[in-house]
């Protein structure tokens, strides 16, 4: 019995009970079967993960899904070391997730439907993680955007979030193309679409070039770099992070689950399980590490101003992918899965506490009318302030290690741009103490600034909220304590488990530079949240005056770099404005319809005019006969 | 003995003179009579071509063309009768009732 | 060769005209025994055709269940029937279609009952006459006959601009055919005298010939797919149309344009069809985004499903002419799918037309709070078409672009663009109709009943079915294809292969 | 030399057909009931049809031919007086004109038709088409109150005397060079005569030292294309057919249609079988000409006896394919299409007569507004034959049209054959009009229709044999191939 195969097919079950009977017959205990499924997927997946760290890797078919000639597909399941840390991080925060979901989203009157969701989700989330090939990667792929795009537009009969669910597609669906073109070429390249032997191969084809759309390119750059195109957008990396700020239109489960702890950072997988092609190509590597770098520092730079406390996670969720993106492109892949997996407790915990922050205050999202509700709320903010405090990457908590890991291969990495992504990573940890503690200092400290109405209402969340956000805690202090690095004594146990799949990037920097490097990142964190506390705290009106006196740039961040004006000006509204005005208006009427129109509209104009040589004088008749006849005599005598 | 092209280019131009009579005049029975004058035309012909071949049949023909040019014309004048008596007119360009 | 010693193709075709002949018995007033009738007779097409798929020899391309007499012997023309693998699934495909026309029209069809059944009924001899035929003259015969009760379909039973789609339909179609039937008759000269199309297409031509004949085999076929210039009868007629009419255009009337292009172009113009590739890839492509673009500009449902149609057909005619087993496979395998969504979507239109009588998506809003099993059907059938995995959309989309981008690279890049836009536009039409607030048109409507859920049904069946596990579908077809494009790819050089082997023996 | 009674073993159905004629002529005025007198004339018809089983054989020193070709169009003609007495009974009562002559002169006119069908000599030919056409005048104006059939029946009447005069100066002409109106004869004549001049077969004739030959066959031309109405000499055509009593003109849109394409065939493939490059340089573009100004000009019709005299011009444009093709397989399509068109065509017809009553002239196409409406089956069997006379399958007109497309191919005039396609699709805009206004549009005033026993009859024939001829072509494709298998 093949026990990992219900890892994916009990929440698949769930959502087929839930989404047809949910409706009329659970109801209210819809929840029971989806919780049910994920925590026996849960189980599963520690089984499968004893069974991995004792050296048992599965891969194999579970039926052919597509053969067209060669080309052949499965539904096959590879479980290796970087499989079972994603299960992991996917089972556990979904289960999490979950049993949080039964008290926030109670009384919903979709309830049903949003497990039904919840479920699907996580099948094709596991999926995705467990494929053995591209086209069955692709399948979760897709199939996790459609689930992100039921629960962005959960409240669909809002405008807002039935538009955000639809653009979280149709963005994705922009980097979709390129991934999907990639496993085109691999296809075409290797013969295949499975991992294995394209990743054993891969190195035949290190030198070889390949006509693409005329141009000359280098093969694995192409491929490397197609398939990155998928990352970008799943992942929500410049320029298609857009779709991700506005998922936060989603119930705030979801914004936990799907677009922090799991789905976003499938992009990042996606490069880890790629890590035989990528590091072919340092074009690509490059390419990967500066995309992410600059997301990273962008993001951060916006979150910094933001109110919406939702959107403020949402960009520093944007901006810690980017660190992940960092770090594979210095090749230090293991590094970003490290951190893919410490940011997947504290994220899903922001979250979560925004939840309940939200479920508080009456769905309130400013943070500049909330404050001092840590007198309220004190599991929620403590909660929360060890989810900052993680973030900020302040020593002890997991994403310290995490974060340091990265930064430290970059700087001591073969990567030509690695220093250079170092110094931002560094000020983008700064960036992260900033706004994470800002977000802390606002909501939780100070007076509070709502209504009274509000004020009234202000309460801790219940214990099916609170429970899961206390156990997220203990992950967001302690998850990084697998992979303490040797410097600090530790074995840097994550890494050595990752080796097999990803590889070990070697630091060629001594010890100096290691604790130097960890000091800087260290000091960057605290600097970052003593800088917000000045700001929030003590000095208030800083923030204002410098909002003022730097008006165009708070401008520009607060709308976020004009990012979504810009699309809506050169791609949505060109091509409706082509198709009304020039397929339908020019191509379709004046052009294409004018001939098939005007053919029987200049007969029947032809025919009146041809009527008029009947004119019913029997003369004109004979006439035209006699002139006939001579025509044609005319004819035969001087052919 | 007079040449055979004397009497086809006689009949030809009977012929002729035929169609002409035919394009051009209003009245039906002059218009009919054009109609007489072609087949004199042929009888013309025919009776050349017969009397230059020795061969009876054109004679023959002949002989049946007018036979049938009486029979049209009666039935040519009951219509024209016919068509008298409700339009009162024998003009044929005021007969344009159908037409396009 | 025919296992079943029983002429099932025959009893296919005719059956349903002899309930339409039997319809014909029936007073018109008795309206339910009319529908019951006909729902009897299409269920009983339809389970007749179940053999056809469950008996299928996989293993050949030869055409099997094989039937054939003497029609018009004095021109050496046969009625000869067969199918292989291309053609099953659409045998398959116009039987059930039919059903669901049937059943959709129960109630929404309250005029002239009586001729329109016998229309539908006509109209499924006709199609299935057209997926069956082995001798072109009975082809164009059916081919051709399918004008007639089409036309009436749209013409009599359609919206409020029916009279000119119809003779926009009837006349385009009919202006593209004509063309045909002289290349029929060339063909049958120069071929020594057979329509029988198996010995027409083992015969080779001469190149110019080829050439030509394939053009006015194009006007016949590019017409009915309809391929870009000449697509404009589609969103008319497919707008116009009665629900089960729009559904049949779109199911199965339009895939016989990329039916015959793989049938009779491909196969008996080989050299032609392989030099006039780039010129159909461009015009596929063109369609792809085209008619997808185009969609974004809709304000019709039914209209904007109708250019969804040109952009999903453009994909059809693309993997056909990637000329590879992948474009081959996928071309076939989308067009059933096509006639799957496509003819779901109509369906479902259908269904909350008949509730709400408008086609403006304006006046829609909000359909999934009064309707939610509607909304969710509605949504699986939105997912096939935008081609998602686990959706038969994806299968056959990916297949084809997989084809064309081997065929030719900016082709395969190109139509991929048509993905992100049929994203753009379905998505946005769902959001549209079925979310954000309930308009006053839509308040209070009652969701589906069971009937139509029960149309609905097989269709989504269909969409997972082939989404999940493609292989039933395209293991029949693996071995007729793998056939045609060794034709295709080998055709004109057959001669030179042959000398060859020749030359190796004396050696 | 002693008289030899000729044979007139093959004469025989002409012989009894007079006969007839004249008593149903002497009966009408012992019997009043107009009804059996038309009884009689279906009897007649019947009578001839059954002798003309046994009557083939050549008579009168080749003067008559019964051979398959003409036996194929004088059943075409009983068809069609069978067919146009069932549709008259009715109309002509309602017309008022309910005399007996009626059914004389129809018996006469298609007499004058067999004899043009077994003419083997022109002047047995001249004399059966103006008995055709003098008895074919007289129906034309039999309306004798109604202004318009007395136009039509004079401008039938000056136009087919005028054309009749050039017939017989092509006919004095071929006289004079050949020496012989006997039409196998006067082929072997003009055969020698291209032969001394010709280098190659395919090239022309001299212009000039053929002239008399060239302008023969020019007035032949003519005159056929007179009684087949082909352009530019059809323009009777749509006047004749308006005015005329739509009985006659149903009669006349397939008698004398046949028996022009009867002698059309006969002297140009016999006597000019020779000379076929020059005739069909005539024909060509007579043809081509003939389909378009009759699809074309048919589109913008509104009486519908008008648009189908253009839509019967342009049938003729489309069987002068199967005469161009010359050949024996092109005779055949045209037998095959005459025999279909005179069911498609008189069935049309029958329904337009069922129009027509008291006070009530319904020969507008407005008229067939909602006609499926008020009555679906009357409309159903007009669509049956608009579509046949669209040529969409599965009808007889597509096979009739299918047969003389391929025709034409197979004698090479392939783009002869794609400008018929597209005139026929052409054709489908006027045709699908009358489908559109039966059926899609909603009925004005309430129409009575006034169906009869006969008309009820001759529709059952028609449709039945348009549908079946549709489906199954064979047995009438195969005795039209034995009837042209002369040529």
């Amino acid at each position: 019995m093949n026990n990992y195969l219900l890892i994916p097919f009990l929440p698949l079950a769930a959502f087929l009970i839930n989404i047809l009977f949910g409706r009329k017959y659970l109801k209210e205990n819809s929840h029971w079967v989806s919780i049910l499924a994920v925590a026996g997927s849960w189980i599963v997946t520690v089984i499968t993960l004893l069974d991995v760290l004792s050296g048992k890797i599965i891969n194999e078919d579970l039926y052919s899904w597509i053969v067209s000639g060669e080309f052949k597909a499965s539904v096959g399941f590879l479980i290796d070391q970087l499989t079972v840390v994603m299960l992991i991080v996917v089972t556990t925060c979904s289960a999490l997730i979950h049993i949080y979901s039964i008290g926030y989203m109670r009384g919903d009157k979709g309830y049903y439907r949003f497990f039904a969701y919840l479920s699907l989700f996580t099948f094709c989330m596991l999926m995705l993680v467990m494929a053995n090939n591209f086209l069955q990667l692709y399948f979760g792929w897709e199939g996790v955007g459609l689930c992100s795009y039921f629960l962005i537009g959960y409240y669909f009969d809002k405008k807002s979030a039935s538009d955000a669910g639809k653009k979280a597609f149709i963005v994705n669906r922009f980097g979709d193309f390129g991934f999907g073109l990639g496993i085109i070429m691999i296809f075409l390249t290797f013969g295949t679409a499975y991992y294995a032997p394209v990743f054993s191969q891969a190195k035949n084809f290190a030198a070889q070039t390949v006509n693409f759309l005329g141009y000359d390119v280098h093969l694995m750059t192409l491929i490397a770099l197609l398939l990155f195109c998928g990352s970008i957008g799943k992942s929500a990396q410049m320029p298609l992070h857009v779709w991700l700020p506005d998922a936060m239109e989603g119930p705030t489960p979801v914004s936990a689950l799907i677009h922090a702890a799991t789905m976003v950072t499938a992009g990042v997988f996606l490069v880890a399980r790629c890590s035989p092609i990528f590091s072919l190509s340092e074009t690509a590597l490059t390419v990967v590490a500066l995309t992410g770098a600059i997301t990273a520092l962008f993001a951060a730079t916006i979150a910094l101003v933001q109110k919406d406390i939702k959107r403020i996670i949402a960009y520093s969720t944007i901006s810690q992918l980017g660190y992940m993106f960092l770090a594979a492109g210095v090749g230090a892949y293991g590094a970003g899965v490290f951190h893919l997996y410490t940011h997947s407790f504290f994220k899903a915990l922001l979250f979560l506490c925004a939840g309940s922050v939200m479920h508080a205050m009456s769905g309130e999202l400013d943070i500049q009318k909330m404050g001092g509700l840590k007198k309220y709320m004190p599991i929620t903010y403590w909660t929360m302030l060890f989810a900052s405090l993680s973030i900020a990457g302040m020593p002890g908590f997991a994403g310290f290690f995490s974060k340091d890991e990265i930064l430290w291969l970059a700087y001591s990495g073969q990567s030509p741009v690695g220093k250079f992504v170092w110094v931002i990573g560094a000020l983008v940890a700064f960036l992260t103490a900033f706004y994470s503690f800002r977000l802390i200092f606002l909501t939780f400290h100070g007076k509070f600034r709502g209504t009274h109405e509000q004020e009234h209402h202000l309460h801790e969340s219940p214990k099916t909220m609170t429970v899961p956000l206390i156990l997220l805690c203990i992950g967001a202090v302690a998850s990084g304590w697998v992979g303490i690095p040797h410097l600090l004594g530790g074995g840097a146990h994550f890494m050595e488990f990752l080796k097999p799949v990803l590889g070990h990037s070697e630091a060629n920097a001594t010890h100096t530079e290691e604790w130097m490097v960890m000091a800087i990142s260290t000091i960057a964190g605290f600097s970052g949240i003593g800088l917000a506390a000045l700001f929030y705290l003590v000095k208030t009106d800083i923030p204002v005056r410098l909002a003022q006196k730097f008006n165009t740039v708070y401008k520009t961040l607060w709308n976020k770099y004009y990012v979504d004006e810009l699309y809506s000006f050169i791609i949505v509204r060109p091509a409706i404005w082509t198709a009304k005005n020039i397929l339908i208006g020019i191509t379709d009427a004046r052009i294409i319809e004018a001939v098939v129109n005007g053919v029987p509209k200049g007969l029947g104009e032809f025919s009146r005019i041809l009527r008029k040589v009947q004119t019913g004088l029997v003369q004109r008749y004979a006439a035209i006969m006699a002139l006939g006849l001579l025509i044609i005599v005319a004819y035969m005598l001087w052919r | 003995m007079v040449p055979l092209n004397w009497y086809l280019i006689l009949s030809a131009a009977v012929f002729m003179i035929g169609v002409f009579g035919f394009l051009t005049r209003r009245n039906i029975i002059i218009i009919f009579m054009s109609v007489e004058l072609m087949l004199n035309a042929v009888n013309i012909s025919l009776v050349a071509f017969s009397h230059y071949l020795q061969d009876m049949r054109g004679q023959i023909l002949v002989i049946f063309i007018i036979t049938v040019a009486a029979a049209e014309a009666a039935i040519g004048f009951a219509i024209i009768i016919a068509l008298f008596r409700n339009k009162d007119t024998v003009h044929v360009d005021e007969m344009d009732e159908m037409k396009g | 060769m025919n296992d079943l010693n029983f002429p099932i193709l025959s009893a296919l075709i005719f059956l349903p005209v002899a309930g339409a002949a039997l319809l014909l018995l029936i007073s018109r007033s008795n309206e339910s025994l009319i529908k019951w009738i006909s729902l009897i007779v299409s269920t009983a097409a339809f389970i007749i055709s179940i053999p056809l798929f469950t008996e299928f020899n996989k293993s050949t391309h030869l055409m099997q269940f094989t039937e054939k007499h003497s029609w018009i012997p004095s021109l050496n023309i046969n009625y000869s029937l067969g199918i292989d693998g291309i053609s099953i699934l659409f045998v398959l495909l116009s039987t059930l279609i039919t059903i669901l026309c049937v059943l959709i029209s129960w109630n929404s069809i309250k005029a002239k009952v009586k001729e329109f059944y016998i229309s539908i009924l006509i109209m499924e001899g006709a199609m299935l006459g057209v997926f069956c035929a082995l001798d072109f003259m009975l082809f164009y015969l059916f081919w051709e006959a399918m004008l007639i009760p089409m036309y009436l379909l749209i013409g009599v039973w359609g919206g409020s601009n029916r009279i000119y789609a119809a003779v926009k339909f009837f006349l385009y179609t009919l202006a593209g055919s004509v063309l045909m039937l002289v290349g029929i008759i060339v063909l049958y000269y120069q071929s020594g005298r057979t329509l029988d199309i198996l010995e027409l297409t083992a015969k080779t031509y001469p190149y110019p010939l080829q050439l030509w004949l394939f053009w006015a085999f194009f006007a016949a076929f590019a017409v009915k797919v309809p391929m870009f210039p000449l697509h404009t009868w589609l969103p008319d007629a497919h707008t116009e149309a009665p629900t089960a009419g729009s559904v049949i255009l779109a199911a199965v009337l339009i895939k016989m344009g990329a039916y015959g292009f793989i049938r009779f172009s491909l196969p008996l113009f080989p050299e032609a069809s392989r030099a006039m590739t780039p010129v159909m890839l461009a015009l596929s492509v063109i369609a792809i985004i085209y008619g997808a673009v185009i969609c974004l500009a809709q304000t019709d449902l039914k209209r904007l499903i109708a250019y969804s149609s040109v952009s999903h057909m453009g994909f059809v005619t693309l993997g056909i002419f990637a000329l590879n087993l992948q474009g081959m496979e996928g071309g076939i395998l989308q067009m059933i799918n096509h006639g799957i969504v496509t003819g779901a979507l109509f369906l479902s239109v259908g269904m909350i037309y008949d509730r709400t009588h408008t086609r403006q998506i304006s006046d829609y809003g909000g359909v999934a709070s009064v309707m939610p099993v509607y909304a969710a059907m509605f949504m699986v059938f939105t997912l096939a078409s935008i081609g998602l995995p686990a959706t038969n959309g994806f299968i056959g989309e990916f297949l084809i672009i997989l084809g064309g981008f081997r065929a030719n690279q900016w082709a395969g890049v190109l139509a991929a663009t048509g993905v992100i836009i049929g994203a753009g536009y379905m998505l946005w039409l769902y959001q549209r109709v079925f979310f954000m607030e309930t308009k006053p048109k839509v308040a209070g409507l009652a969701d589906i009943n069971l009937r139509e859920i029960i149309t609905l049904l097989p269709m989504i069946i269909l969409i997972f079915w082939i989404g999940v596990y493609p292989n039933v579908f395209l293991g029949f077809m693996h071995e007729s294809v793998k056939h045609l494009l060794e034709r295709v790819n080998s055709g004109g050089a057959h001669e030179a292969s042959i000398a060859k082997n020749i030359l190796e023996i004396i050696k | 030399m002693p008289f030899v009674m000729p044979d007139l073993g093959p004469v025989m159905p002409e012989i009894v057909m007079t006969c007839l004629a004249l008593l149903i002529l002497l009966a009408d005025l012992v019997i009043k009931r107009k009804e059996t007198i038309a009884f009689l004339s279906i009897a007649s018809a019947a009578i001839v049809t059954y002798l003309l089983a046994g009557s083939a054989g050549i008579t009168f020193k080749g003067m008559f031919i019964a051979d398959n070709y003409s036996l194929f169009f004088k059943l075409i003609f009983m068809l069609n007086v069978i067919l146009t007495v069932l549709i008259s009974v009715k109309y002509i009562a309602i017309e008022k004109v309910n005399f007996g002559e009626y059914y004389s002169l129809i018996l006469f006119s298609t007499l004058g038709m067999m004899l043009m069908a077994s003419a083997g000599d022109l002047i047995v030919l001249y004399l059966g088409l103006e008995l055709m056409a003098l008895s074919a005048y007289v129906l034309a104006g039999f309306l004798r109150h109604d202004i318009k059939s007395n136009e039509a029946a004079i401008k039938y009447f000056l136009l087919g005397s005028f054309a009749s005069a050039f017939l017989l100066y092509g006919i004095s002409m071929i006289y004079g060079l050949t020496g012989t109106t006997d039409i196998y004869k006067i082929g072997e004549e003009v055969n020698r005569l291209i032969g001394e001049s010709k280098i190659s077969t395919s090239s022309p004739i001299h212009p000039f030292t053929h002239s008399p030959l060239l302008l023969s066959i020019v007035m032949f031309a003519a005159a056929f294309s007179f009684k087949i109405a082909a352009v530019p000499f059809h323009m009777w055509a749509p006047d004749v057919y308006e005015g005329a009593p739509t009985s006659v003109t149903a009669f006349m849109s397939v008698g004398p249609k046949a028996a022009g394409f009867a002698v059309l065939g006969r002297v140009f493939l016999t006597a000019f079988g020779a000379a076929r490059i020059e005739w069909t340089g005539i024909l060509i573009p007579i043809a081509a000409l003939t389909m378009a100004v009759g699809n074309i000009v048919a589109i913008s019709q509104t009486n519908i006896k008008r648009m189908l005299a253009y839509s019967s011009i342009a049938h003729a444009g489309y069987m002068l394919l199967g005469i161009i093709a010359g050949t024996s397989e092109g005779m055949a399509s045209v037998l095959n299409y005459m025999l279909i068109y005179a069911f498609m065509n008189i069935g049309a017809f029958a329904v337009v007569i069922m129009l027509r009553s008291e006070g009530f002239k319904g020969d507008n196409i407005s008229d067939y507004e909602g006609l499926a409406k008020t009555h679906p089956l009357a409309a159903a069997l007009m669509l049956v034959f608009m579509f046949s006379l669209t040529g969409i399958p599965p009808t007889a007109g597509f096979m009739g049209k299918f047969y003389l497309f391929m025709s034409a191919v197979s004698a090479g005039y392939v783009w002869l054959a794609v400008t018929a396609v597209i005139f026929s699709a052409i054709s489908a805009y006027f045709y699908l009009r009358i489908v559109m206004y039966m059926y899609m549009k909603e009925p004005k005033a309430e129409v009575q229709l006034s169906a009869s026993p006969g008309i009820a009859l001759a529709l059952a024939i028609t449709v039945i044999a348009v549908l079946i001829i549709g489906v199954l072509p064979s047995k009438v494709i195969s005795v039209a191939r034995i009837a042209a298998a002369g040529f």
